[in-house]
């Protein structure tokens, strides 16, 4: 079965093919339970994504990013990583958020215009701001890596980036720093086949997975829609961090079934008939037709975890439409810890003291 | 008579600057096939094929820096920095080279570049998407920096800044690629360096560029009813600055307001106080005054309002100048 | 009393700060063995070990970057751009992250990170290497900027930044490093944001900051003969600015003059002139004066002299706002 | 025989050992007149590099960056080169500038303080700026690939870069752009094993010729103190890149025999014993050994380039050392093509025109 041309060349490790039959070890060490909570997860980001999609045609968000086609990526790797551990997202990483556990309406703050990046708790969420200036977070997580492995602690971070910002120069240098001083760090590219409307295949001439051995560190490629697969090298990748054998570079091999934003025209750029074509390899078909033929669920389940899903992205919704504007304070209260006076008399000069 | 928006008239702009020159080169971050995510380049690839208007990698000082080879050989080149925030990857290559290099080379290579850059706020972007980057530029010599406020200059603008045989920083205001403006698109006149005096008033002057002109202009008018006659120039050229203009129109009207997005502390406000003190302090009947951004990270959508000068804030600070 | 050189000063303040916070780290390139090309972090290593004191990769964005991510981990960074040129590399993760980190995250992130740059001309330096990088700096909201003139507020200024819970970029002059200066280190007064009086007078002010303010105390000395008794301010924050002082000083003598290396055109010294017409402009008897490197790259070694403000050409400003 | 630490892991291509027996195919093309001015080229730059270290000590020049030690990797790459191919230098690449045909005494300028990178015509002699902010002129030997390219010319570009260099953001960002527009360019690392103090082992955990790999195009591995592999290497890159078959990326094992600068006190973070030892690697000696035995020179030949240095050095010397100081309008006068009224105005402020 042919696929998207960016998928071309090494073949990629897999263990389920499209149509869900195994091809490899689908044990990769989750319980039953858990097996089901990735569906769940799955289920309900790519929910939420469409309805964020609604939200902004509603006038109730600002350019929004959707994912679409990504959620196995996301959702797989996010899912290897403990509470302890840090991740890094771009601007499109709704889904992994929400396995981190950030509040939705808190992350689509950002969305609607009300804040920048970090409206939700980098600290306490381990999650990093949503970051727009590509590759750069890459370069955040390795100093958070090389901080922790300071602290003696045997927690990893990992960074989000795709297979444009894999161009930029803070690639390159975020990944060296983490080779050279062996931190647990984990680059996870979703290589999703496009920057805006440039294709990888000119972005790079190489295989983006294959830098990291000119780094001294392993790479490796994956089915980025086969979340079990995806789930299980990022499981490696964090062993590997945790025992002190320093980063490990991940490109997942995606699709990118939306546009680039609800601001892209996407048909000036590429043909629907071929996107439509490659929802063929939809990760969340894929995956659910593997739990059902392995009995890890059965269509009660599916039901429920659709009723659920509907359920949870209104109260979502709720939360995002009914969030209050923003006070006008806010526009000077973080610039600095301490305002400085000039910066007061500035405040007062807006907001009439 | 022709209507024109500013994304329209920079296309056109490129399209019959790249028919006159075949040796002029387009690209940068999906500027090709896609025609730039503002449309500025919208057909320039079908029409001169892929080898003059290309896209490029995710990689803005690769980009600019590329720009430079190619000058050295022979080519001339209009990159784009697909926003504001995103020029500063490709800071070093500006500072460092593109400014210097006819300086470095004892004026034996010309760099004859022009790095687009859509700028400036208001346009409920996220954040980076709403910088006002020209300090950064207009503070480095051996720059050229232009910003444009509308069609009919945007392309004059556009077409002087690319027959430059200096790197110019070409500063569009995106707040703008969608207004509209009436009028023939020519080239001849002014030379870039010129300031241009966009409506005449005798009580005070305001100074400024950018998408800002449409509310200096509407605080101009809504003074008219209170019988305050309000002289409005249109920088344009942001380095260098038209000085002589700065200077005659600070000495007839002896009341000065500058307005820019930028926040307020070493932005061209600033600069040209300096200017107007130097130029015309005998004449000064009161301080230069300020309506800029505040000194602030630039704010998310819902906040922009509080941020950018408005039409209220410009009309109070051209009151005070006149009644101080 | 003791005799302190600004390099064995700086020194001794990250010595001193290393050995009361365990949390604190200084990287970058050659910081480590080599104890900085200017020897400001000489001996770190040898005392508080690799895992504190470490050389980098040649990365300047990767650097910075990584003080982000420490900084989230609860690490205090004191790290190194090796020349005032080859900060430009980070500009992008300085602006776009570092001046922005705390607002971005609604102030549940703080960046308590200093970035040291060795700034400014004066030593015969090659191209790169004699760069005033203060403007793009001070400008950008959410950075301190501080340029200590010797050794002492070398000292003083260094601690304080460190302490500091925003990030700060510490502009060293270069020319000054091995200048001594004799006293007791202390770090308690002034906070940061506070300049200084260096010199008392009251015919005319001269603000300026790093190197050019021993021009400017010989300037003010030299003019004593003529009668004329100069007060001469050491900026010391350049942002944010001591705009109370600058009034103060700006109203009691009527005179102002300001002096910096960098390039005039939106340099400091406009800024500056602007502050003191929105908070003197009735004092004011003359048009304040900048006398500052020309709008050029900075020159090689040969021309230094004709580039950098010299002790004449600040008396002659002197001269001129004194007797307009 | 042990060899410096960054010379581990793969052999580099090789054809003189380091006392001159032959391990390689010695022929790589060259006339026995090309061979001896090979040797003539390393005499002279070193000859020149010690005068300008002579030449600092005494004041005329402002501080100088040695390259003893490198003289094959340079010379071999340069040699390698057509007329109208282009190289990009750092700031150490004297010895290439004069195989190129740079007058050294305008060379020196720029070391003398009289004026920039760009003291020489980089058009006439294709030879780039002195350029300082490493690997910054990778992007431009790139842009200059591309532009040759599309004027349907053969010539290829070549950008010289140190091992530290190569961590920064511009190499990635220019190799890729090269690797994706099939650029005819030539990334030339001189692997000298420092970058002012810090070690290549704390610079990079892999190889820096394999990183050409995962971007799509072919590395190869040189010691670069064997000017015949050097230039038998650089030869095939050419050959390449004349076919239109994209870049290169060479990885010259050398070694930095001097201190980074006459600024620099190596002794601070080196052993000058150690260095001592790799002098027996010296490309010098070693090739000379080989012309020797092979009867492509005799003894007569090498005092007769002695003498020939001897000669050419003073008369260097002299050029340098009798430049007139630059008239101050050269503050002022390329800033722009036509200097703008106000910059006019400071012009005649600082030289009262
Ligand atoms: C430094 C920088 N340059 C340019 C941009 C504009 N931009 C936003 S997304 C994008 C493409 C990113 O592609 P990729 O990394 O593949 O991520 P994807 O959009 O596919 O998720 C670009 C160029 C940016 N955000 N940051
Ligand atoms: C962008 C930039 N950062 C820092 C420096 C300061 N610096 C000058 S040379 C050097 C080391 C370069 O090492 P390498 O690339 O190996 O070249 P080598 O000195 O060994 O020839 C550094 C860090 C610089 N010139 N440019
Ligand atoms: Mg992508
Ligand atoms: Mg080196």
């Amino acid at each position: 079965m042919d696929a998207p041309a960016h998928w071309a060349g090494t073949e990629p490790v897999r263990i389920l093919e499209a149509d869900g039959t195994v091809v490899g070890d689908a044990d990769v060490g989750l319980s039953p339970e858990q097996l089901r909570e990735l569906y769940r997860h799955m289920v309900r980001a790519r929910r939420l994504d469409r309805e964020c999609m609604a939200l902004q045609r509603q006038g109730e968000l600002t350019v929004y990013p959707p994912f679409e086609g990504q959620e196995a990526a996301q959702v797989g790797s996010a899912f290897a990583l403990g509470d302890e551990d840090w991740a890094f997202p771009t601007f499109r990483e709704l889904a992994a958020a929400l396995v981190r556990g950030v509040d939705p309406a808190q992350y689509l703050a950002y969305h609607r215009g009300t804040w920048h990046g970090g409206p939700y708790d980098p600290r306490a969420t381990r999650f990093g701001p949503i970051c727009v200036p590509v590759a750069t977070q890459i370069c955040h997580a390795v100093g958070v890596a090389i901080g922790l492995r300071k602290d003696g602690s045997d927690a990893c971070a990992l960074a989000y980036f795709g297979d444009g910002s894999a161009s930029e120069g803070d690639f390159h240098e975020g990944a060296n720093l983490a080779a050279v001083f062996q931190a647990p760090a984990i680059l996870f590219c979703q290589n999703n086949g496009w920057a805006i409307s440039v294709p990888t295949g000119l972005q790079t001439a190489g295989e983006i997975w294959r830098r990291a051995d000119g780094l001294g560190f392993p790479g490796v490629r994956v089915d980025g829609n086969d979340v079990l697969a995806v789930y299980h090298v990022t499981t490696e990748a964090v062993r590997r961090a945790r025992a002190g054998d320093g980063p490990t570079l991940i490109e997942a091999l995606t699709y990118r079934l939306g546009p680039h934003t609800t601001a892209d025209d996407a048909s000036r750029y590429r043909d629907e008939e071929e996107v439509e074509r490659w929802r063929a390899f939809d990760p969340i078909d894929r995956y659910g037709a593997w739990l059902l033929a392995s009995r890890h669920a059965d269509d009660a389940f599916v039901r429920a975890v659709d009723d659920d899903a509907t359920a949870w992205v209104s109260e979502v919704r709720a939360g995002v439409t009914s969030s209050d504007p923003p006070p006008a304070e806010w526009v000077f209260d973080w610039t600095f810890a301490e305002t400085p006076p000039e910066l007061a008399r500035q405040r007062e000069e807006a907001l009439g003291g | 008579m022709a209507e024109w928006t500013l994304s329209g008239a920079l296309n056109r702009a490129l399209l019959d600057a790249m028919d006159e020159d075949p040796r002029l080169l387009v690209f940068g971050e999906d500027v090709g096939r896609l025609g730039g995510v503002f449309r500025v380049t919208d057909g320039l690839q079908e029409k001169f094929g892929e080898d003059r208007v290309f896209d490029t990698p995710v990689a803005e000082a690769g980009i600019v820096g590329a720009a430079i080879g190619l000058a050295l050989t022979g080519w001339k080149s209009v990159v784009e920095m697909q926003f504001d925030g995103f020029s500063y990857p490709a800071f070093e290559q500006i500072v460092s080279h593109v400014a210097k290099y006819r300086n470095r080379t004892r004026g034996r290579v010309d760099l004859p570049i022009v790095i687009r850059i859509p700028s400036f706020g208001g346009i409920r972007g996220k954040e980076h998407h709403g910088e006002s980057p020209e300090t950064y530029f207009a503070h480095t010599a051996g720059l050229k920096v232009v910003a444009p406020s509308g069609a009919l200059d945007g392309y004059r603008l556009l077409r002087l800044a690319i027959d430059d045989p200096d790197p110019v920083v070409f500063l569009e205001p995106k707040a703008r690629y969608w207004a509209k403006e009436e009028g023939e698109l020519s080239s001849d006149d002014p030379r870039l360096g010129e300031a241009r005096v966009v409506r005449d008033g005798d009580a005070a002057v305001v100074f400024t560029y950018g998408a800002m002109l449409t509310r200096c202009l509407d605080a101009a008018e809504s003074l008219e009813g209170e019988g305050i006659s309000t002289r409005v120039v249109d920088l344009r050229s942001l380095a260098p600055l038209d000085v002589p203009l700065i200077g005659r129109c600070a000495r007839e009207t002896g009341r000065v307001v500058v307005v820019h997005e930028a926040p307020k502390t070493l932005g061209l406000g600033g600069e040209v106080a300096a200017r107007v003190m130097e130029e015309a302090f005998d004449h000064l009947q009161a301080p230069v005054a300020r309506v800029t951004g505040w000194d602030v990270p630039y704010p998310p959508a819902a906040l922009e309002a509080v941020y950018l000068p408005s039409v209220d804030r410009i009309a109070d600070a051209i009151r005070r100048v006149t009644s101080y």
